[in-house]
This record gives structure tokens, C-alpha cells and sequence, in this order.
């Protein structure tokens, strides 16, 4: 029964608490924000918004997937390493795919 | 041939001296990728050859560095003695991260600069003299690889407008032809390489590097060779049963030769008169014709076969391999290499493995005797033998 | 020594064993659904003579389903939040509504599928229809699996083996959950609502 | 093998070392085992067993090609075993026998008990066993795969390849494929969360920093191949469309599949080499490693680049000018921290006292082998050049001089540097040393000539090749020198059993042999099954060689403590191990009859199934039979939290 509790805490630490997590009523508050972005991606569906259509869906898309990443998954309050593994993968897939569809000329033929 | 690599570097003496006489008796390696023949080829080989003298640079480098720690640094710790402890040199290792940095900048550069020339093509032209009637051709070939063996399609009014996007259906081609491609010396050949089934890859080495034929996909390509000659290759991309033996030949002859060679394929076959060639046709027309074409005899309306073509025999004796490159149509005296042929009618899986059952490759079509016999009466009047300096120089073991 | 495998408290950045290990999975997760978005998207428009991506799309129906899946994580959180408070009742209630909600998206993907085949896109039917009903398919899997693990969570509360002292437990599968849902948010846009290649 | 039974020989002797009550080290204990170690040296033994096999299809191939025009297989069968070839090496011995070193040693490195979830170790081992034995039954179900290691679509379809080989290798490849991101998941947690205090990442040795990068890259890179098998099975048992061209299937998203997880596959292959020697240079150099934050961070900047450059291996397949152009230079740069690690390694020896045992001699082998390999790579990267390259036995020289040079000489070296910390006895160092030369010589000999086979132009994947080409002598040359690399392994199997034979009876050797350096040689030899009595707490790299050595004033090194002084002696008792399980290796069992159903019978994969679900089933609910459990100082929450988890990876119980 040694050592371990303080000594182990090194660089690479942050300690997940856990008690400064959110409210109940700061989760309806997400989910109320992600639930009009929703209904705004799904009005693109009626509403010709032209060349911006693209943009626009891949904000309203990342604001959505990083507030449930953000504020349900914790990442805002976890470790940062969670966010490292988490992110390191998105990018590492976002990057690695982008390229391929680019060799695949997606973007040009679609 | 020794590989060119090898030759004349005062680094490599030893081994080069090893590699000739070992290599010595190696004359003819006709796929040696360091004996270019035409421009694209030897832009490449300027290309490797630096690289390599840098690689074996660096490779007695590391290796004189590995002796010389051997040498001097040796001990079996007979006194419990230390050497100095040291950790690192921030300086050094900003050496070696940057000088290999720079070599390979370099090395950038060039390859950047040899990959846009073989990605560029020039707008030539060849005069063809179809009965005396000068038409120009923009040398264009159609490469269409399947299980296991070549097709190359002359369309001489030039591609536009030829759809290639089913291999499977293609438009009808002015001349088809099988393993032997002919094309006319000093002249840039574009290539339009797709397949039939599988992935395979046309590689004339001496011309120039590969590109895969892929079923589904048109790949441009280019060739072109310094002079007359025959140049060998080979399907580099793994195909299936017969891979190894899907072979094929460049075959470049001065531009009026090639007019000639032109202008005698446009010609569709006879009706022979010989009565075992007679024979022979009758048994072509029951047997053959649900997958060969011969020209003014049955057209190409599709082979009974996975790939849906099989070698347009119109004018196979003007080809001295076939069944993919690896049989000689004629002895080395002109005549006719009948007991490969006859060999071949009898049993050709036995020569040449395949997937009859699968419909890929030629079946054995039990023949008797005196039906191959009339078979071959047959074939010898499609087409006519080419000279003999081409059957010598195309000869394969 | 308490340096055992297992120990929870022991660990070198804090976080327990579990839940780094749900979070690299996450990473990797990434990159599987990344291959398969990206063959979808290679093939969306290679519908041969089928029907094209544009032809069958219900948007309107698939927005909703979608929505639905969005709640779940609304309610999966609340979930959490109820254990760690030791709200066990509220926790099961939660648990269960995000397994209904799941149950419910999966039906609406049954219920898709389903009227898609009937409109002449079989699995086999395209490069677009395979790679579609792949992609689709695996999300699906991921999901029913989740509810799998949401009821097993319910059970257990059930029989009160589930409590406060727990609360990590419906986090990592929260995670998971969350994760399947955040897939389904890219799926959404990138391959329903961004308009698609009709025959 | 015979290393088990020396295994068990060995550590039945009682060496004052703790024992489990419930444990024995009967076959019982070998299936039910979760302890690191023995997982360990199963992952060894297995991979050495498909080394063998891997090693006697090389021959094959090898008799095959001596002369033209072989006869010894024909093409059928020739298709199968090059690609019998390929998949075993690659999956069933390289990758596993890096798995062996890093569940033996990782956990000691860092001063760990087990690692992270010792259960779901031992999956990872069955699963994997699982795999090879499902890869392997294909000969004597319907033929091997015959479609390359590399599987281009579409000539691995059903068309095209009717056997159920491709089936084989889709499903069994995917088991392995699971067992490997089971493991890789692990092992990541145990690195980043279970280091010893004291043990800051920059405190870890290379090697289990160069294998915490290789499972990254496991992690990231198994998803992908997963998907590209998923597409084949589905193509060819379900009928799916993704490679049909005729509906317009593309056959080059199965090369970017394949190879955006087979070029991070090299490295996930040669990170783990590269991990043991710089282990071994310092150790026999005696001399600390040279630059060490460089040698960390080349490796993962190795590890990043990697998914970079996938399609070098597709620059004649068609893709565009562009992309070709970024692939090229993009693959170059790599040399660039590559060249870093060869050249420190070098200045690590640079002014030591270098003893050059067997060990050291494989570690030097593979910096001047791997760089062979790496600079023929270089020139495949300038990619004209490898329109004229690919597909010829120029690349085969290559990935063998990589492979081979870089991965099993560095294997090799961890054998010979390990073997007493895992047996309690020395390999001898005379037979080591010429198992490495005559090895070194057969290894040139087999794949040197490759080199000039490939620029005269012979393919790559070929079951003949005619007379006349130029190929005879360096074919001929090849094939004897694959019998000499036969017989050095056959010399390294000699090594083994009489070493063990002299072993028998007598006393381990010293705790420790080598002079080392890292914290594995704080706990006696062979390892007890608890590792260490207490956990150390770290206060520098190296931090085994700090505790027996100082300086003194002139700054000189000098001796303030003798091994043994240092050593544990592993007499702790009552420490708390995960206890043993069943049902990790009734989990594995059920894959193979889930595999087999799919492609033969349907019904076959009821059992399957079931053996799967019951396992999980069993594996939460799994009682604590753990006679050390009330020992235990965490809080025991095993009886309680069993219900809880599902089937998520469960705390391990
Ligand atoms: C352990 C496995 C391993 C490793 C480490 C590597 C390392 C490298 N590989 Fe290799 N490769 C394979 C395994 C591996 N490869 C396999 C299995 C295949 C064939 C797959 C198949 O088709 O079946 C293959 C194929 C392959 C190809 C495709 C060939 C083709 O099919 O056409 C290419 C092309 O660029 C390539 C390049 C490289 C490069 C640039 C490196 C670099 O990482 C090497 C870097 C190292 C050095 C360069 C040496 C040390 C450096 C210095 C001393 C510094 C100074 C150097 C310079 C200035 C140049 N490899
Ligand atoms: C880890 C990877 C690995 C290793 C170690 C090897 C090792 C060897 N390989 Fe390799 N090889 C590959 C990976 C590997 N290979 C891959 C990926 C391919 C490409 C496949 C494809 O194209 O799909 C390939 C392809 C390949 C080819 C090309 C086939 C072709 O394209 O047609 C050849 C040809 O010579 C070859 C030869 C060898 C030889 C002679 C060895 C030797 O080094 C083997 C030496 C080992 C032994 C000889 C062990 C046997 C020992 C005994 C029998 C004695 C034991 C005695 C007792 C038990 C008492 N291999
Ligand atoms: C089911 C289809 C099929 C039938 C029927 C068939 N062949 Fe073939 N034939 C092929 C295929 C496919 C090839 C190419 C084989 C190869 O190169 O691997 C071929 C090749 C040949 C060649 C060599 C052509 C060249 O240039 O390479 C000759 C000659 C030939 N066939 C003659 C015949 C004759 C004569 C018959 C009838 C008695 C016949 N074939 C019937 C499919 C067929
Ligand atoms: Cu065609 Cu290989
Ligand atoms: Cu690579």
C-alpha cells in the first residue's frame, strides 16, 4: 500500500473530476439549440438557398456534432487526452478520406 | 546484358566486376528496364541512375560507418570500464535531419520534371497509303488486356467519339489484332490501355514503364521507339491462373512498312480453295466462330466468354507468337511451327493453363487428328508470314 | 501493493481503464465509418440501371428519424446525470426512453429499407444500393447494439445492481451512444441532405 | 513447440518465486491464462510455428523459381501458396511475434502488473490463434487463397476465384484483424495509464514508446482494412456490387482501402524492430541512446507520415498525375526520419565498448540490412521510376531487405537479448553468432540477386518464366540462398532446445546478463508471475542502470551497486493477480465455426454464435474465484459491477 495515489500524477494529467459537469437544464438547453439546427438543415430541404447550400449544411453539421462531442460526451470537461484520441482519429479520418475521395476526383465528378 | 546500373561507377567496381562475369552469359534479357529504346524509357533511366549512385552513396556511407564502429569500437568488456557517456548533439541531428532533406529536395525536383514530360503528349501524324488514297492518322492504339492475352485496336479515324468506357462492347475497330502490337518507329504512340475482366498492366520496359489496364477505367499511356526493332513485355499485374504468360511485343518498323502492314490488314479474309482448308473453315464456322472473329467471315458480335472477346484470327499468321506471347507461329527457317499449332488445337489448357470451365481462356475443342490437320490447313490462309528478320528477332524460348 | 490491473485509482493520467479505452475505441471507430462514408460517397452516383440516391430519398421521413436519434442523446445524458445524483428511478426512466428512441430510429431504418426494396433498390442491386445499405447497415448494427447495452443497464437497475457508485458505466456507454449518434449527425447531412446525383 | 515445454520446465522450478494456489502450469493454465507473460510466449511460440510455415511456403516458392519453367507446383498451386506466403508471414508471424514482445515486456518496462485488461489479452491471443487456424484450414477446404496478399478486386471475386479461398482470407483476416485492434486498445490504456510512478512519458524506454506508436497505428489502420474485407465478403457471399465493373464498381477503392491500411501495416512491422534494437545498441555499447528525444519523436513522426504516402503503391494503377506527383515526394520525406534513427543508432555505438554478441550482431544486421531496404525504397518512390519497377522482384528485394533485414533480424536480437528474462536461462551465445551469419549470408543471397532480377525485368507473381530472359543464375543463386536462411533458422531450433537441455536442473543464470538498462531486469529471471514485489517508483531513463551505477567525481562511471543488490528477488507473496479465465478462449473458439458457417453452411454458425454469447454471457457474470481477492486494497466492485457491464469491455475481473 505504497505510493502510487500523488506520485502518479505526471505531464500528461488532467484529473477528470467530475463535479463541475453540467446541469440538467444546460443539457435541455443543447438540446434545444441542436434540435433548431436540425429544423434549419432540414428547411435547406425546402428553401433554395443556391451555391450556399453546401457551406452552410457543413457548419450547421460541425456546430452539431461538436456540441454533442462538447457538452454530452464531456469532452469539454474530461481530459484533454480523451480529445486527443477523439480528434486525433476525426482529423486523421477527415484527412486520410479527403484525400482518397481527391484521388478518386469526388470533387470534381462527384 | 549487365544492367546499365552496374556499369562504370569506380564505387562499384567489385561488384561490377562480379555482376559482368556473372551476368556475362546472360546476352539477351529483352525486359531489362535499364536499356532504354525510346525517349520516355531513357527519360526515366536519367531519372533512377543519379538516384541510385545517391543511394549507394548513402549505403556505404552507413556501411563504412558500421565497419569502422566494428573496427575501433570493439571490446568484450573485459574491464568494467566505461567510455565516455554521452547523450546526443543537438547540432548532429539537425545535420542529418536537414542534408537528407536536401538531397531529397533535389531529387524532388527532378522527378517532378521527368513525371510532367511522360504525362505530356505531342500531336503527330503518320500518312498511310490506302490504295493510293493518303490518309494522315494520329497513331492512337486501343491496349485491352483480359485473361490472358492482349488486344490491340486501330481505329484510324483517331478516338474521338469512340466510346471505351465497356471494354466488353467496343466499337468495331478498323484492324484488331493479338500479343503483337505494330507500330510505326520514331513516332510517339499514344495508348488507350483498359481490360476486359481483371486488372492487368502493359509494360514494354525498353519503351517505356507500366500502366494497369483496369476493367471500368481508360488509362492513357504513351510509346515510342528510337528505331525498327521488337521490344518485349509482359502483364505485370497479378491476373490470375496464366499471369506469367501473358506476354506481348512491340513491334516498331519504319512508317512506310508499317503503311504496308496497315493497308494488308484493312483486308478481310478469303475464301480459301484449298478442300482441307475448306474443311478446316466449315469446322471454324461450327467450332470457332462462337468466340473468334474473322474478318469478312463472321463479325464480332461477342465471345462465349467472361471477357466477351477472344483473339481476332484474321490475320493470325501475320503474328509470330500467340496464345499471349508465348508460342512461335514459325520455325526459325520461315515455316510454319506446326506441331506447337497442332499441339495447341488439341489441347490447349494443356499448354497454356486456364479456366475453360469458367469461361476464361481457350478450351480444349476435341479436335481429332484429321480435324486439326484441316484446322491448320485453315489457319495457314488467314493472313500472310511476316519477314524473316521479324520472326527471328521476335522469337521466343 | 495496490498496483493490481484492476486498480481504478491507481492510474498514471487518472482516468480509469474503461473509459480510456471506450475513447481510443471512439478514435478508431473514426476511421471505420470514415471508409465507408467515403465508399458511399465514391458510389452514390454509380446506381447503374436501379434507382439513383436522389429518386428515393424521403427526406422528410429521414429527418425525423433522425431527429428522433438526436433526442436519445438528449435522454442519455439525463440518464447520467440522474445516477450521478443517485436519482436511480430517473436513471432507469432515461435509460429506457433512449433504448425506446433507439428502437424507434431502428424501426424507421426497417421501415426504409424496406419501402426502398420495394422500389427496386436490393442490396444487389448497384454499386450505390450496396454501398447504401452497407453504410446504413452498420450504423444500424451499432445502434441496436447500444440498445442491447441500454436494456442490459436496465436490467441490471431492475434487479439493483446498478447504482450510483456505477454512474461510469452509463457514461461509457453513454459515450458509445453519443458517438453512434454524432455518426448518424454526419451521415444526415452528408448523404441526405446534400443534394444527391437522381437518375 | 519445443519452447513450451521448456517453458514449463523452467518455470516449474521453484525459485522462491510466488505461485498462484489455483494456478499450475499444466495446459489448464496455459488456455486459462490472463497473465501477460504467458500470453506473451504463446503469441512467440504461435508465430514462430507460422514463421516455420510461412518459411516452408518461401521454399516452395524458392524451388518453384530455381529454374525455368518450374515444375515443383504449377500455376494453381503456385498462386496459392505466394499468397499463403505473403499472409502468413505478414499476419500470422510478423505482426504477432511484435505482439509477443510487447505483452512480455511492455508491462515490465513500465513497471506494471498485467496490462490494462488482462481477459481481453488473452482474446486477442485466441482470437488471433483463431484466425490463423481459419486463414490455414483452407487448404484442406477447398483451396487456399489465390488472389495475392494484396487481394486486388476484382480478380479476387467470385468470377474470377471461385474456390472459397478469398472467403477464407476475408473472414480469417478479419478475425486476426479484430484480435489485433482488441490488443492495440489494450495496450494503449496500459501504456498511457499504468506506468510505474516516476515514469513520465519521457521517461519510457524507446521500445515501449516505438510499440505505444505501433499500436496507435493499429488502431487507426485495422478499422480500415476491416472495411475493405467487409466489402470483399459481402461481394462475394452476398452478392454486393462494390467491385463489379460492369455496374460500375471501381477497382481502385479496394487499393485505397488495402493499402491506406498496408503502408501504416509496414511500419506497425517495423516500429517494433526498431523499438529492440534500441534496446540492444545501448545495452552492448554500453553507452546510453544517442539523442533519445530524436529517436521518440522520428518514431512518431515515422508513425504520422505513414498515412501519407499509401499510394506509392499505386502509381501505375491509374489514379491521376497529381496525385501521383504528391504520393512521390510525400514517400520520400520519410527517409528523413528514418535516416535519423539509422544515424543515431550509429552514434550510440559511436565510442562504446561494444560487445558484440549475438544480440548486438542482429541489431547491427538490421541498421545496415533495413537501410539497404529503405534506400531501394527511396527509389521506388521516384515514381517514373517505379512505373519501370513495380510488380518486378525489384520491389521484392526491397520489402524483403525491410522485412526481413529490418524486422526479423530485430526480432531475432529481442530473442537472443530477452531469453533469459523470459526462461531463466541463456541462449548460447557461440551458436547465436553463427545463426546470425550464416543467416546474414543466406539473407543476402536469397534476396540480393532479387535486385538485378527485377531492373533485367522479371515480374513479380509469376509461377514460370521462360529460358532466355536472363533470369536463370540469380534465380538459381536466390533459391539456394533461402535454403541457408532454412538453415539458420534450423541452427536457431537447435539453439533452443539444447540450450534448455544444458538449462535443465540447473540454477537460472543471473538476474542480470547483460548489463541492461530498463526496468524488465529489476524483477528476477525468468519473470514471477507477479512481476514486480513493489512497484518501482522511477526517477530517470534507464532507470535499472542509474540504480547500479553513478559517477563519481571526474565523472566517470562507477559501480555503486551490484546486480543483485538491485534485483528483486521475487519473493512477494499475497499479491492480488487477475485470476484465470475460460472464456476467453471459448469466445475465440466460436469465430472459426462463425467464419466456416458463412462460407460453407449457414447453419454452422449457430454453434458459432452461441459459443460467442455464452462467453460474453460468462465473461461478465464470471464468478471471483480469485483467492486473493478479500487481498485486494482497490475497492472490489467485481460482484456488484458484474451485472452492470455489458458487453462493453468489462473491468477485469
Ligand atoms: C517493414 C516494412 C517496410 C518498410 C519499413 C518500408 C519502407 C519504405 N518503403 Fe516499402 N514496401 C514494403 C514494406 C516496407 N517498406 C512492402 C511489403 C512493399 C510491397 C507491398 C506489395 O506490393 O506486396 C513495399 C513497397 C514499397 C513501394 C511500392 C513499390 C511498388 O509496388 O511499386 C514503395 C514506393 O515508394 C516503397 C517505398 C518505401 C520507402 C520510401 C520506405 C522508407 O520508409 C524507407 C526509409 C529508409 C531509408 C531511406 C534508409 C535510411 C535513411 C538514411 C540512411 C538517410 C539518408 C537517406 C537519403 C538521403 C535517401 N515501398
Ligand atoms: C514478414 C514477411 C515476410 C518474410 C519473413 C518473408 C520471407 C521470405 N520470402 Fe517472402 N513475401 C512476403 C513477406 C515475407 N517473406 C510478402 C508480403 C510477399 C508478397 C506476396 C504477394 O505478392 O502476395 C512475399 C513474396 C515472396 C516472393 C515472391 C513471390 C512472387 O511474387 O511470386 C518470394 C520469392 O522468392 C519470397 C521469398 C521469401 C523467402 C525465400 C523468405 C525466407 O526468408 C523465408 C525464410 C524462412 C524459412 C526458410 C523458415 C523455414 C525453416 C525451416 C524449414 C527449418 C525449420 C526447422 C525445424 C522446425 C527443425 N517471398
Ligand atoms: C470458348 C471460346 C473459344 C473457342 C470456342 C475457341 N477459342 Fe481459340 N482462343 C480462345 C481464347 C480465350 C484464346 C486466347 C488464349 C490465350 O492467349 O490465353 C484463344 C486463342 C486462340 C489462338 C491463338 C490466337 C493468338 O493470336 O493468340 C488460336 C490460333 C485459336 N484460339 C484457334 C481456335 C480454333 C481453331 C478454334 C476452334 C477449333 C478455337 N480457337 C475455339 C477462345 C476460344
Ligand atoms: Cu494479365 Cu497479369
Ligand atoms: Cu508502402
Amino acid at each position: 500500500m505504497s505510493t502510487t495515489e500523488i506520485t502518479d500524477r505526471q505531464d500528461d494529467v488532467v484529473h477528470d473530476d467530475g463535479h463541475d459537469h453540467p446541469s440538467d437544464s444546460k443539457y435541455f438547453q443543447i438540446a434545444l439549440i441542436l434540435a433548431v439546427l436540425t429544423a434549419l438543415e432540414v428547411a435547406t430541404y425546402y428553401v433554395d438557398i443556391g451555391s450556399a447550400l453546401i457551406p452552410v449544411l457543413m457548419v450547421m453539421m460541425v456546430v452539431k456534432f461538436f456540441m454533442v462531442a462538447a457538452w454530452f460526451m464531456h469532452l469539454r470537461f474530461d481530459s484533454s487526452l480523451f480529445t486527443k484520441f477523439f480528434v486525433g482519429g476525426l482529423v486523421l479520418a477527415v484527412a486520410v478520406y479527403v484525400i482518397a475521395l481527391s484521388a478518386f476526383e469526388f470533387w470534381s465528378k462527384g | 546484358m549487365i544492367p546499365k546500373i552496374l556499369r562504370g561507377t569506380g564505387l562499384t567496381a567489385l561488384a561490377v566486376g562480379l555482376l559482368a562475369f556473372l551476368t556475362g552469359c546472360a546476352a539477351d534479357a529483352e525486359l531489362d528496364t535499364l536499356n532504354p529504346q525510346g525517349p520516355s524509357a531513357r527519360s526515366i533511366d536519367n531519372l533512377f541512375d543519379p538516384v541510385f549512385y545517391v543511394a549507394v552513396l548513402v549505403f556505404i556511407f552507413v556501411f563504412a560507418g558500421t565497419f569502422i564502429i566494428w573496427w575501433r569500437f570493439r571490446d568484450d568488456h573485459d574491464n568494467e570500464e566505461f567510455p565516455h557517456q554521452f547523450h546526443g548533439d543537438t547540432r548532429l541531428e539537425l545535420a542529418w535531419t536537414i542534408v537528407p532533406t536536401l538531397i531529397l529536395v533535389v531529387i524532388s525536383v527532378s522527378t517532378l520534371v521527368t513525371l510532367r514530360g511522360l504525362n505530356e503528349t505531342e500531336a503527330n501524324a503518320v500518312t498511310i497509303d490506302v490504295d493510293g488514297a493518303a490518309t494522315q492518322w494520329e497513331p492512337e492504339v486501343v491496349v485491352v488486356g483480359q485473361q490472358w492475352w492482349w488486344e490491340f485496336r486501330y481505329y484510324l479515324n483517331g478516338l474521338d467519339g469512340v466510346d471505351l468506357t465497356d471494354a466488353r462492347h467496343l466499337p468495331p475497330a478498323d484492324i484488331v489484332t493479338a500479343n503483337q502490337m505494330v507500330i510505326p518507329a520514331g513516332e510517339e504512340i499514344e495508348l488507350a490501355i483498359t481490360s476486359r475482366d481483371v486488372i492487368h498492366s502493359f509494360w514494354i520496359p525498353a519503351l517505356n514503364g507500366k500502366k494497369d489496364a483496369a476493367p471500368g477505367r481508360v488509362h492513357p499511356w504513351k510509346l515510342e521507339a528510337d528505331g525498327p526493332g521488337v521490344y518485349f513485355g509482359q502483364c505485370t499485374e497479378f491476373c490470375g491462373l496464366s499471369h506469367s504468360r501473358m506476354r506481348m511485343q512491340v513491334v516498331a518498323v519504319t512508317p512506310d512498312d508499317f503503311s504496308a502492314w496497315v493497308v494488308e490488314q484493312l483486308q478481310p479474309a478469303g475464301e480459301p480453295e484449298a478442300a482441307a482448308a475448306q474443311r478446316g473453315m466449315e469446322i471454324y464456322q461450327s467450332q470457332c466462330a462462337r468466340c473468334h472473329v474473322v474478318d469478312g467471315f463472321n463479325d464480332g458480335s461477342g465471345a462465349d466468354l467472361v471477357a466477351n472477346a477472344a483473339p481476332n484470327l484474321t490475320h493470325l499468321m501475320s503474328r509470330t507468337t500467340y496464345a499471349g506471347g508465348i508460342f512461335n507461329m514459325y520455325e526459325p527457317n520461315g515455316s510454319l511451327d506446326r506441331t506447337q499449332l497442332e499441339a495447341w488445337l488439341r489441347d490447349s489448357p494443356a499448354e497454356k493453363p486456364a479456366y475453360a470451365e469458367g469461361r476464361r481462356g481457350m478450351p480444349a475443342m476435341g479436335l481429332d487428328e484429321g480435324q486439326i490437320d484441316d484446322m491448320v490447313a485453315y489457319l495457314t490462309t488467314l493472313g500472310r508470314a511476316p519477314a524473316l528478320d521479324i520472326i527471328a528477332a521476335t522469337e521466343v524460348e | 501493493m495496490s498496483d493490481t490491473a484492476t486498480s481504478d485509482h491507481a492510474t498514471t493520467t487518472g482516468m480509469t481503464h474503461n473509459k480510456l479505452a471506450m475513447w481510443v475505441f471512439l478514435g478508431s471507430e473514426c476511421l471505420l465509418f470514415g471508409a465507408l462514408i467515403s465508399t458511399y460517397l465514391v458510389y452514390r452516383g454509380r446506381f447503374a440501371s436501379g434507382p439513383a440516391p436522389g429518386d428515393i430519398f424521403d427526406i422528410p421521413f429521414t429527418s425525423v428519424s433522425s431527429f428522433v436519434l438526436l433526442m436519445s442523446s438528449l435522454t442519455m445524458v439525463l440518464a447520467l446525470s440522474a445516477i450521478k445524483r443517485g436519482d436511480l428511478r430517473n436513471n432507469r426512466l432515461w435509460l429506457l426512453t433512449t433504448a425506446l428512441l433507439g428502437s424507434l430510429f431502428i424501426g424507421g431504418q426497417v421501415y426504409e429499407f424496406t419501402t426502398f426494396f420495394r422500389e427496386g433498390l436490393g442490396y444487389t442491386t448497384s454499386p450505390f444500393s450496396s454501398a447504401f445499405f452497407t453504410l446504413t447497415g452498420f450504423h444500424g448494427v451499432h445502434v441496436s447494439l447500444g440498445i442491447i447495452m441500454l436494456m442490459s443497464m436496465f436490467i441490471s437497475s431492475l434487479r439493483g445492481s446498478l447504482r450510483k457508485e456505477h454512474s461510469e458505466t452509463v457514461e461509457i456507454i453513454g459515450l458509445y451512444w453519443h458517438f453512434v449518434d454524432i455518426v448518424w449527425i454526419f451521415i444526415f447531412t452528408v448523404i441526405y441532405l446534400v443534394p444527391s446525383p437522381t437518375s | 513447440m519445443t519452447a513450451t515445454t521448456t517453458v514449463e520446465d523452467v518455470v516449474d522450478q521453484p525459485l522462491g518465486v510466488y505461485t498462484r494456489p489455483t494456478g499450475g502450469n499444466g495446459w489448464r493454465d496455459w488456455i486459462t491464462t490472463v497473465d501477460h507473460k504467458k500470453i506473451g510466449i504463446l503469441y512467440g511460440v504461435a508465430a514462430l510455428f507460422f514463421f516455420v510455415v510461412g518459411g516452408i511456403e518461401a521454399l516452395l516458392i524458392r524451388l518453384q523459381l530455381a529454374t525455368p519453367n518450374g515444375t515443383v507446383l504449377g500455376a494453381d498451386m503456385y498462386n496459392q501458396v505466394f499468397t499463403m506466403h505473403g499472409v502468413t508471414m505478414i499476419f500470422l508471424a510478423a505482426m504477432p511475434l511484435s505482439a509477443a514482445f510487447a505483452n512480455y515486456l511492455i508491462p515490465l518496462q513500465i513497471g506494471a502488473r498485467d496490462v490494462a485488461f488482462p481477459r481481453l489479452n488473452a482474446l486477442s491471443f485466441w482470437a488471433f490463434l483463431a484466425g490463423g487456424i481459419v486463414l490455414n484450414l483452407s487448404w484442406v477446404m477447398g483451396g487456399a487463397p489465390d488472389g495475392g496478399w494484396f487481394g486486388y478486386a476484382p480478380n479476387t471475386g467470385i468470377v474470377f476465384s471461385p474456390s472459397p479461398g478469398m472467403d477464407f482470407y476475408a473472414l480469417g483476416l478479419q478475425i486476426t484483424g479484430v484480435a489485433s485492434l482488441m490488443s492495440s486498445i489494450n495496450l494503449t490504456v496500459t501504456v498511457l495509464n499504468m506506468r510505474a510512478p516516476g515514469m513520465t512519458l519521457f521517461r519510457m524506454p524507446v521500445f515501449t514508446w516505438m510499440m505505444l506508436v505501433t499500436q496507435l497505428l493499429l488502431v487507426f489502420a485495422m478499422p480500415v482494412i476491416a472495411v475493405a474485407l467487409f466489402l470483399l465478403t459481402f461481394s462475394r457471399l452476398f452478392g454486393a456490387r462494390f467491385f463489379d465493373p460492369s455496374v460500375g464498381g471501381d477497382a481502385l477503392l479496394w487499393q485505397h482501402l488495402f493499402w491506406i491500411f498496408g503502408h501504416p501495416e509496414v511500419y506497425i512491422l517495423i516500429l517494433p524492430s526498431f523499438g529492440i534494437i534500441s534496446e540492444v545498441i545501448p545495452t552492448f555499447s554500453r553507452k546510453p541512446i544517442f539523442g533519445y528525444p530524436f529517436m521518440v519523436f522520428s518514431g512518431i513522426a515515422i508513425g504520422f507520415m505513414g498515412w501519407g504516402v499509401w499510394a506509392h503503391h499505386m502509381f501505375v494503377s491509374g489514379i491521376g498525375p497529381i496525385s501521383v506527383a504528391a504520393f512521390s515526394l510525400s514517400t520520400m520525406f520519410i527517409a528523413v526520419p528514418t535516416g535519423v534513427k539509422i544515424l543515431n543508432w550509429m552514434a550510440t555505438m559511436w565510442g562504446g565498448r561494444i560487445k558484440f554478441s549475438a544480440p548486438m550482431l542482429f541489431a547491427v544486421g538490421v541498421v545496415s540490412m533495413f537501410t539497404i531496404g529503405g534506400l531501394s525504397g527511396v527509389t521506388h518512390a521516384i515514381s517514373p521510376a517505379d512505373t519501370q519497377q513495380t510488380d518486378t522482384y525489384y520491389i521484392v528485394a526491397h520489402f524483403h531487405y525491410v522485412i526481413f533485414g529490418g524486422i526479423v533480424f530485430g526480432l531475432f536480437a529481442g530473442l537472443y537479448f530477452w531469453w533469459p528474462k523470459v526462461f531463466g536461462h541463456m541462449l548460447s551465445d557461440g551458436v547465436g553468432k553463427v545463426n546470425f551469419w550464416v543467416m546474414l549470408v543466406g539473407f543476402n543471397l536469397t534476396f540480393g540477386p532479387m535486385h538485378v532480377l527485377g531492373l533485367q525485368g522479371m515480374s513479380r507473381r509469376i509461377d514460370s518464366y521462360s529460358p532466355g530472359f536472363g533470369f536463370e543464375l540469380w534465380n538459381m543463386v536466390s533459391t539456394i540462398g533461402s535454403f541457408l536462411i532454412a538453415l539458420s533458422i534450423a541452427i536457431f531450433v537447435v539453439n533452443v532446445i539444447m540450450s534448455a537441455m544444458k538449462a535443465r536442473g540447473q540454477a537460472p543464470c543471473g538476474p542480470d546478463p547483460w548489463d541492461a538498462r530498463s526496468l524488465e531486469w529489476l524483477t528476477p529471471n525468468p519473470t514471477p508471475v507477479h512481476n514486480f514485489d513493489e512497484v518501482p517508483v522511477v526517477e530517470s531513463l534507464d532507470e535499472f542502470w542509474h540504480r547500479k551505477y553513478g559517477t563519481d567525481d571526474d565523472g566517470r562511471v562507477v559501480r555503486v551497486a551490484s546486480a543483485e543488490e538491485v534485483c528483486e528477488d521475487g519473493s512477494a507473496v499475497g499479491v492480488h493477480l487477475p485470476p484465470p479465465s475460460f472464456w476467453p478462449i471459448v469466445f475465440a473458439s466460436g469465430l472459426p465455426f462463425i467464419a466456416l458457417g458463412l462460407i460453407f453452411n449457414l447453419w454452422l454458425t449457430v454453434p458459432g454464435g452461441l459459443l460467442v454469447v455464452m462467453a460474453i454471457y460468462a465473461w461478465i457474470f464470471e464468478p471471483v474465484d480469485d483467492p486473493d481477492a478479500a487481498h485486494g486494497d482497490h475497492d472490489d466492485h467485481e460482484g456488484d459491477e458484474a451485472a452492470a457491464d455489458t458487453i462493453e469491455e468489462a473491468p477485469v475481473v
